[in-house]
């Protein structure tokens, strides 16, 4: 895909272009880093979208505007890092309290996480009362915009989580447990593993992720939206899956997923410079997911039997 | 500057990235500023941000990097926007920004603009005209997380509420989208069957109200009023079924885009900051000089 | 009570019922250090549920166990592990997309100073531990990429490494053969000696005379005997598990035989992974109507393969001629062996021979739902008929036909299977493994239907692992070993010795 | 909650409400009984709603315009039942073409849908234009706004369709297979189900559903939009999970589908008639979903054990 798109414009190679792909998947590799533990594991999550969404408000208003507390007359202010936080731990709570429900009530994730899409959102709505939180300051929008040693700071920071989920995934017993949960969860209660705080744990984490992809988006434009993130869940699901994790569980790795968000970005990316209409666009992104994921399927089955 | 260097570009190329193809009125204006361009003499793209400004922000870095020679813009939202236009702005790529404001004056080259709420002031005015200074209405919000809906919101507000006796009895959302005005209205009528006026803040609605009034015999009784000017809401106007709207100029606001990039390019470079296009007052009495979106 | 110092564990008055059943009424037990305690009974009497409250995976209703004369309780397995409980359940408990010795250290992954997990050491430890039961598997293997049989072996393994001090074996050698067995036992007596205490649960009851010191006998959640084995004969066991006398398995008499119905000449799979490998290679054989036809082969032999290759599973990867009724034919689906006749009772009964989820009737009808109704719709009076009928003619033991067939046990589900492909009158029957993991008595009333179905006319192929069980159902036997066809024995010629001596691999000699 | 509701609003518990809420959830119910066959199946299928919009847009052009044959110089005109009849088709061909690709490639269903959609809405952007397709006249608008003996047309039609799936679904051979396939595709298949075939059918009626929702859209609306049904798809997951139908396949009835169906239309109405704002709405709808599929949950756990 990436010869032909070459091929067809001198401007996708090029490293400037180059830098653009990367910086733009780094939102979708962040959720996509997080729906990864979450489809290991055997679940799925529809409300990292709206987490993001609610996460990038709250950090930008208490960044903007602190927090009021009226009953003790105070004013809470917050620096910068003091607002990355805040997001963060926004996203790591709301993941907390899907794993939370799925556990304890045995709830389907599909239907918690669809649930807390709904309630996410419209707290983000209450939050911002529907109007964007803008004029974050530069050090806010650096985060987004900015580049150290060449490389953009999104891609530094998508970077490093790579990183560090590739070796909590691959090394830690964490990930070890993670895949057995998800490759067989009666096994794995048998074998002790306590199958139930796992599960929390990754919903939390994909929270998380979802809280720093909501900073990025926020930086990026300088700007939290109330309604970012729509449809990212289903963007992020795509991408994991195109990197080759099954959706029933246990089965799939970090590195696929990023392959995975590359293969969508380029695709996305390459569409637009071959001045393709947006309406074909959608066709032949549409046609070339299913035989991108085809070929996948036949030299995989090839290599089987 | 370095995307210049980069791509000595082999013919004069404009982008005209517009928030989303998923409302016929922004294919309007999409389609009516790519038309006039290429009239100009340019190759021109669409680039359909679907109402994300994420998405808006790829497709600047996109545009940046393979050197086109100007943007005519719909953003997505006022604040979320100002981020990707500085981004042109920063390589010298003009941007002329229609339709919706964005709330920076110094980034954009020129701001063509409806103006949304003047326009929804005159709704406001005709509507306590048609209605009176009693009566009970709903109001039909666009997406909650977009700005146009809250200065059409905010307009006719500043008219409608210094009168005591109008009283709005439901504020729905629904989301500038035709079926999900039909079923809000169809359940607000359950609670609220004895209404007089509905006020949609675009014409995709005034149709979905108009429906579920229809449907449930209610037509007569009810006024609606919406706002865009599109073509079948024009045609109930002439009717008599529908009672105003407000009639936004899109195809005006994209020439004019057009034309003032094209000026830009052949070394013009004094715009007004901001040229506001007014919305018109559309009701029966002189429906009969405007087609869909404009003057006949 | 009297606690003497060689009790480990006691488990007393246990009660614990399930809805609708009572799977255990007031049983005890007792393992001694250094002893190993057979638990006895036909299935679903109550063995597992019971080992299941000492592991820590149920609760009892009432009752208590003890450890070392402590009262304990146990929330889950893991704090039963670390109490120093272990246990080999009866379901294989691993995990298919981790390899061998993240399986066998799940949950117990040495870690290194970094906290990070120390994969060389657990390799090296599994490499070690799988030499000891004699598994020629690579640590780092996938687990998915092992048979059934050496899956077991990786839970044996799993379950001995956490050195506890009492291991529950609920039948760990019901997918294995002669020599995994061989090992297991040198490593039971090791443990033994060492004084771990051992619950052991089989349906095999000459393997207690290798290893069992107690046996407790059960039937319908009750207790019937415990008592040391020296003091039990094998017909007084079996009297108790099934609460008459039972006549051995009658000899068969030398069927008539009839046309040959299917053969096959020539019949080769291609390896999945190894290019240029086979599964198995040029096997040819042909059975008749009326007979009996046994397949014996080590684990691996790639029995359950070919079996499946005549049904039409593997056919992109088969190479071959198959003959029914003398005409060649194609067989490139399960619907075209269906279709010519044939019929598979295939190995692993839960994951391919029935959906769990649904009844008995709907089991029973599945494959022949087309004979009921017409125009595509179900006639349900029709299948009732057949599904009572098989639950009749096959004696199964179920509260009713609407019973979902995952509740039943594994006799009784083997049988619904046997009913649902009778229903469709086939030509041939193949079975692979019909009897594993089924008690005594059920085995025989299985054994009695082959020959029952084989004097109506029937050709039956049965893969065993159970050289008893080839000898006592078959009347001609072909062995395979790795792939090849070593061995064609009549009835009479098929003695132990014959047969094992063709099921191995040239060069091993058995010990 | 209809209790709490009715308590809370006289309008709720009127025969006029109770109309209009089955009216509301028909195409809601279309879709999510072709998304039951689906699941039971042990698929998903993420394009109902494209295809929703494809079939409306090309049965309402078809009406309005016919199709024009260039080469032969023909205009082909079509009835109203021919043109409900090609909506339906193209649906139904659209759906085929979901399972071919599924059984073909063993593609994922996520994925392959995923690809779907993303056709379909491009098809249904280039077919209108991105412009609605309006004025069908009096006897299409008829099935979606006429009524016939007091019942609105559109509950008729998803009554008879309820009608005939839970027939298909209990009393066909092909209904039975579709619980064996998704409860055990491999012993489906050794016992000489045409497992393939199956899933073919189940997506080809899911198309052929959304089909007919996409008529029943354009006939209410008078109008075929070209972004009817964005997001319906999940709506109608989410019908089919509160209604009890396992995700991972065999186990679920149609008749727990209508219910969820109906949940969900409820609690939308319900929160219109007592106006409770837009950004409130959404908090307490995904409240609502997470509390009533709880409550069932442990039901359904007290029962087991
Ligand atoms: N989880 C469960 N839910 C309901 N009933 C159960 C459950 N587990 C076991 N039973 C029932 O309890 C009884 C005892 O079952 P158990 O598994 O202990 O038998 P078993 O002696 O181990 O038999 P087998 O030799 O077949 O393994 C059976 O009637 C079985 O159907
Ligand atoms: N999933 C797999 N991956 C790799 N090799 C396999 C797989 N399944 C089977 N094999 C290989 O196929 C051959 C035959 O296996 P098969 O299961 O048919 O043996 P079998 O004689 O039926 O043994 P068992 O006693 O376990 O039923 C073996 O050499 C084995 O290595
Ligand atoms: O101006 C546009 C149109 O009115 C459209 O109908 C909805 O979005 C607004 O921003
Ligand atoms: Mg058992
Ligand atoms: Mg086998």
């Amino acid at each position: 895909m990436v010869i032909a798109i070459s091929l067809l414009s001198d401007s996708f190679l090029t490293p400037d272009n180059g830098w653009n792909i990367l910086r733009q998947i780094s939102v979708n590799l962040c959720l996509s880093i997080g729906m990864t533990l979450i489809i290991l594991s055997g679940g799925i999550d529809l409300s990292v979208g709206a987490i993001l969404a609610l996460a990038g408000a709250v950090a930008a208003g208490v960044l903007k505007n602190g927090i009021a507390l009226p009953m003790f007359d105070i004013l809470l202010q917050f620096s910068l890092a003091g607002a990355v936080v805040i997001g963060i731990a926004v996203g790591f709570m709301l993941g907390w309290f899907n794993g939370f429900v799925i556990t304890r009530f045995r709830l389907p994730p599909f239907v918690a996480t669809l649930g807390m899409f709904s309630i996410a959102r419209g707290l983000t709505m209450l939050w911002t009362g529907g109007f964007p939180v803008t004029g974050l300051g530069e050090d806010f929008s650096f985060l987004g915009t900015g580049a150290v040693f060449g490389m953009p700071m999104p891609v530094w920071i998508t970077l490093a989580l790579v990183v560090l989920f590739v070796v909590i995934t691959r090394k830690t017993r964490f990930g070890r447990y993670l895949y057995a949960v998800g490759g067989n969860e009666r096994a794995a209660r048998l074998t002790g593993i306590n199958v139930n705080s796992i599960k929390i744990w990754v919903y939390a984490l994909g929270g998380a992720l979802a809280g720093v992809a909501g900073l990025l988006v926020t930086a990026r434009l300088d700007s939290a939206q109330p309604n970012a993130g729509l449809g990212y869940e289903l963007d992020a699901i795509a991408a994991v899956v195109i990197g080759g994790t099954s959706l029933s569980g246990g089965r799939g790795t970090i590195m696929g997923t990023v392959l995975g968000c590359l293969i969508i970005g380029v695709l996305n990316n390459g569409l637009f410079l071959l001045n393709v209409s947006p309406f074909w666009q959608q066709v032949i992104k549409g046609l070339i997911i299913l035989i991108a994921v085809a070929i996948d399927r036949i030299n995989a089955n090839d290599q089987e039997r | 500057d370095k995307a210049e260097q980069n791509q000595a570009p082999t013919s004069k190329r404009i982008a005209v990235v517009v928030s989303t193809l998923n409302n016929p009125w922004f294919v309007i204006l999409a389609e009516t500023a790519r038309d006039r361009a290429i009239e100009l003499g340019y190759e021109t793209t669409i680039f359909d941000s679907q109402n994300d400004p994420s998405k808006e922000a790829a497709h600047f870095e996109n545009i940046v990097a393979s050197g086109y020679q100007a943007i005519l813009f719909n953003p997505t939202d006022a604040d979320g926007s100002v981020a990707n236009v500085r981004r042109a702005k920063n390589a010298n790529i003009p941007v002329f920004s229609m339709d919706r404001e964005i709330n920076a004056t110094d980034v954009t080259v020129s701001q063509i603009l409806s103006d949304n709420y003047s326009g929804a002031v005159l709704i406001g005015k005709e509507f306590v005209k048609q209605v009176g200074k009693t009566g009970k209405y709903v109001e039909l919000l666009g997406l909650v997380g977009d700005n146009n809906t809250w200065n059409r919101s905010k307009g006719f507000h500043s008219v409608v509420d210094r009168y005591s006796g109008l009283e709005m009895v439901a504020q729905q959302s629904a989301d500038f989208d035709r079926a999900k005005a039909l079923e809000v209205l169809e359940s607000v009528l359950q609670a609220n069957p004895d209404i007089n006026a509905v006020f949609c803040g675009n014409d995709a609605m005034a149709m979905g109200a108009y429906q579920a009034l229809a449907a449930s015999g209610k037509a007569e009784q009810v006024k609606v009023f919406g706002f865009d000017g599109a073509d079948d809401v024009v045609k109930l106007i002439a009717e008599g079924k529908i009672a105003a709207t407000g009639m936004q100029f899109p195809k005006v606001m994209a020439r004019t885009a057009a034309e003032s990039a094209d000026a830009y390019i052949n070394g013009k470079r004094d715009f007004p900051a901001k040229t506001p296009v007014g919305v018109e007052l559309v009701t029966l009495d002189n429906v009969a000089q405007y087609s869909d979106f404009g003057r006949k | 009570m009297t606690s003497s110092p060689d009790i480990v564990l006691e488990a007393l008055d246990i009660c614990k019922s399930f809805p609708g059943v009572r799977a255990l009424d007031k049983v005890s037990l007792t393992l001694r250090k250094g002893r190993l305690t057979a638990l006895l009974g036909e299935n679903g009497a109550g063995k597992s549920t019971l080992m299941n409250i000492v592991a820590g995976v149920f609760k009892q209703d009432s009752g208590d166990v003890k450890l070392a004369g402590e009262t304990v309780s146990f929330n889950t397995p893991r704090e039963a592990r670390e109490a120093g409980i272990s246990m080999i359940f009866q379901e294989l408990n691993l995990v298919a997309n981790l390899t061998v010795a993240e399986n066998i250290y799940l949950s117990r992954e040495p870690l290194n100073k970094l906290g990070f997990i120390d994969a060389d050491k657990m390799n090296k430890d599994a490499a070690d531990l799988l030499k000891q039961l004699d598994l020629a598997v690579e640590p780092t293997t996938p687990l998915s990429q092992l048979r059934v049989g050496q899956q077991q072996i990786v839970e044996i393994a799993k379950a001995i490494s956490c050195k506890a001090k009492v291991l529950i074996m609920d039948e760990p050698t019901s997918a294995i053969t002669e020599h995994e067995i061989e090992v297991l036992f040198g490593i039971i007596n090791k443990l033994k000696q060492q004084g771990v205490a051992i619950a052991y649960i089989t349906h095999k009851l000459e393997e207690l005379v290798r290893i069992g010191d107690d046996a407790i006998v059960m039937r319908d959640g009750k207790l019937i005997s415990s008592a040391p084995l020296k003091d039990l004969t094998r017909p007084e066991i079996v009297q108790m598990m099934v609460g008459r006398e039972m006549k051995s398995i009658a000899s068969r008499q030398s069927p008539e035989l009839g046309p040959e119905v299917l053969r096959v000449e020539q019949l080769s799979l291609k390896h999945p992974q190894r290019v240029n490998d086979f599964v198995f290679k040029n096997v040819s054989f042909n059975v008749h109507s009326g007979e009996v036809l046994g397949i014996f082969g080590l684990m691996g032999a790639g029995r359950t393969e070919l079996l499946e290759s005549i049904f039409g599973l593997h056919h992109r990867q088969v190479a071959g001629q198959f003959f029914v009724n003398g005409q060649p034919v194609n067989i490139t689906s399960p619907q075209d062996a269906i279709k010519l006749g044939l019929a598979l009772a295939p190995e692993d009964r839960k994951s391919e021979g029935l959906v769990l989820g649904m009844s008995v009737q709907e089991n029973a009808s599945l494959a022949c739902l087309a004979q009921f109704g017409k125009m595509g719709f179900t006639d349900l009076d029709a299948e009732r008929q057949l599904a009572d009928d098989i639950v009749a003619r096959f004696r199964v033991k179920t509260p009713s036909v609407h019973q979902t067939i995952r509740n039943l046990s594994g006799g009784n589900q083997q049988k619904v299977i046997l009913g649902k492909w009778l229903a469709n009158k086939p030509l041939v029957l193949l079975l692979d493994e019909p009897t594993r993991g089924i008690d005594v008595n059920a085995k025989d009333e299985i054994y009695k239907l082959i020959h029952e179905l084989a004097a109506e006319g029937l050709a039956v192929i049965v893969v065993s692992s159970e050289l008893p069980e080839v000898q006592a159902l078959t009347d001609r036997v072909i062995v395979l070993c790795e792939g090849r066809k070593t061995a064609e024995f009549s009835r009479t010629e098929a003695t132990e010795e014959s047969i094992m001596s063709a099921a191995l691999p040239n060069g091993v000699e058995k010990s």
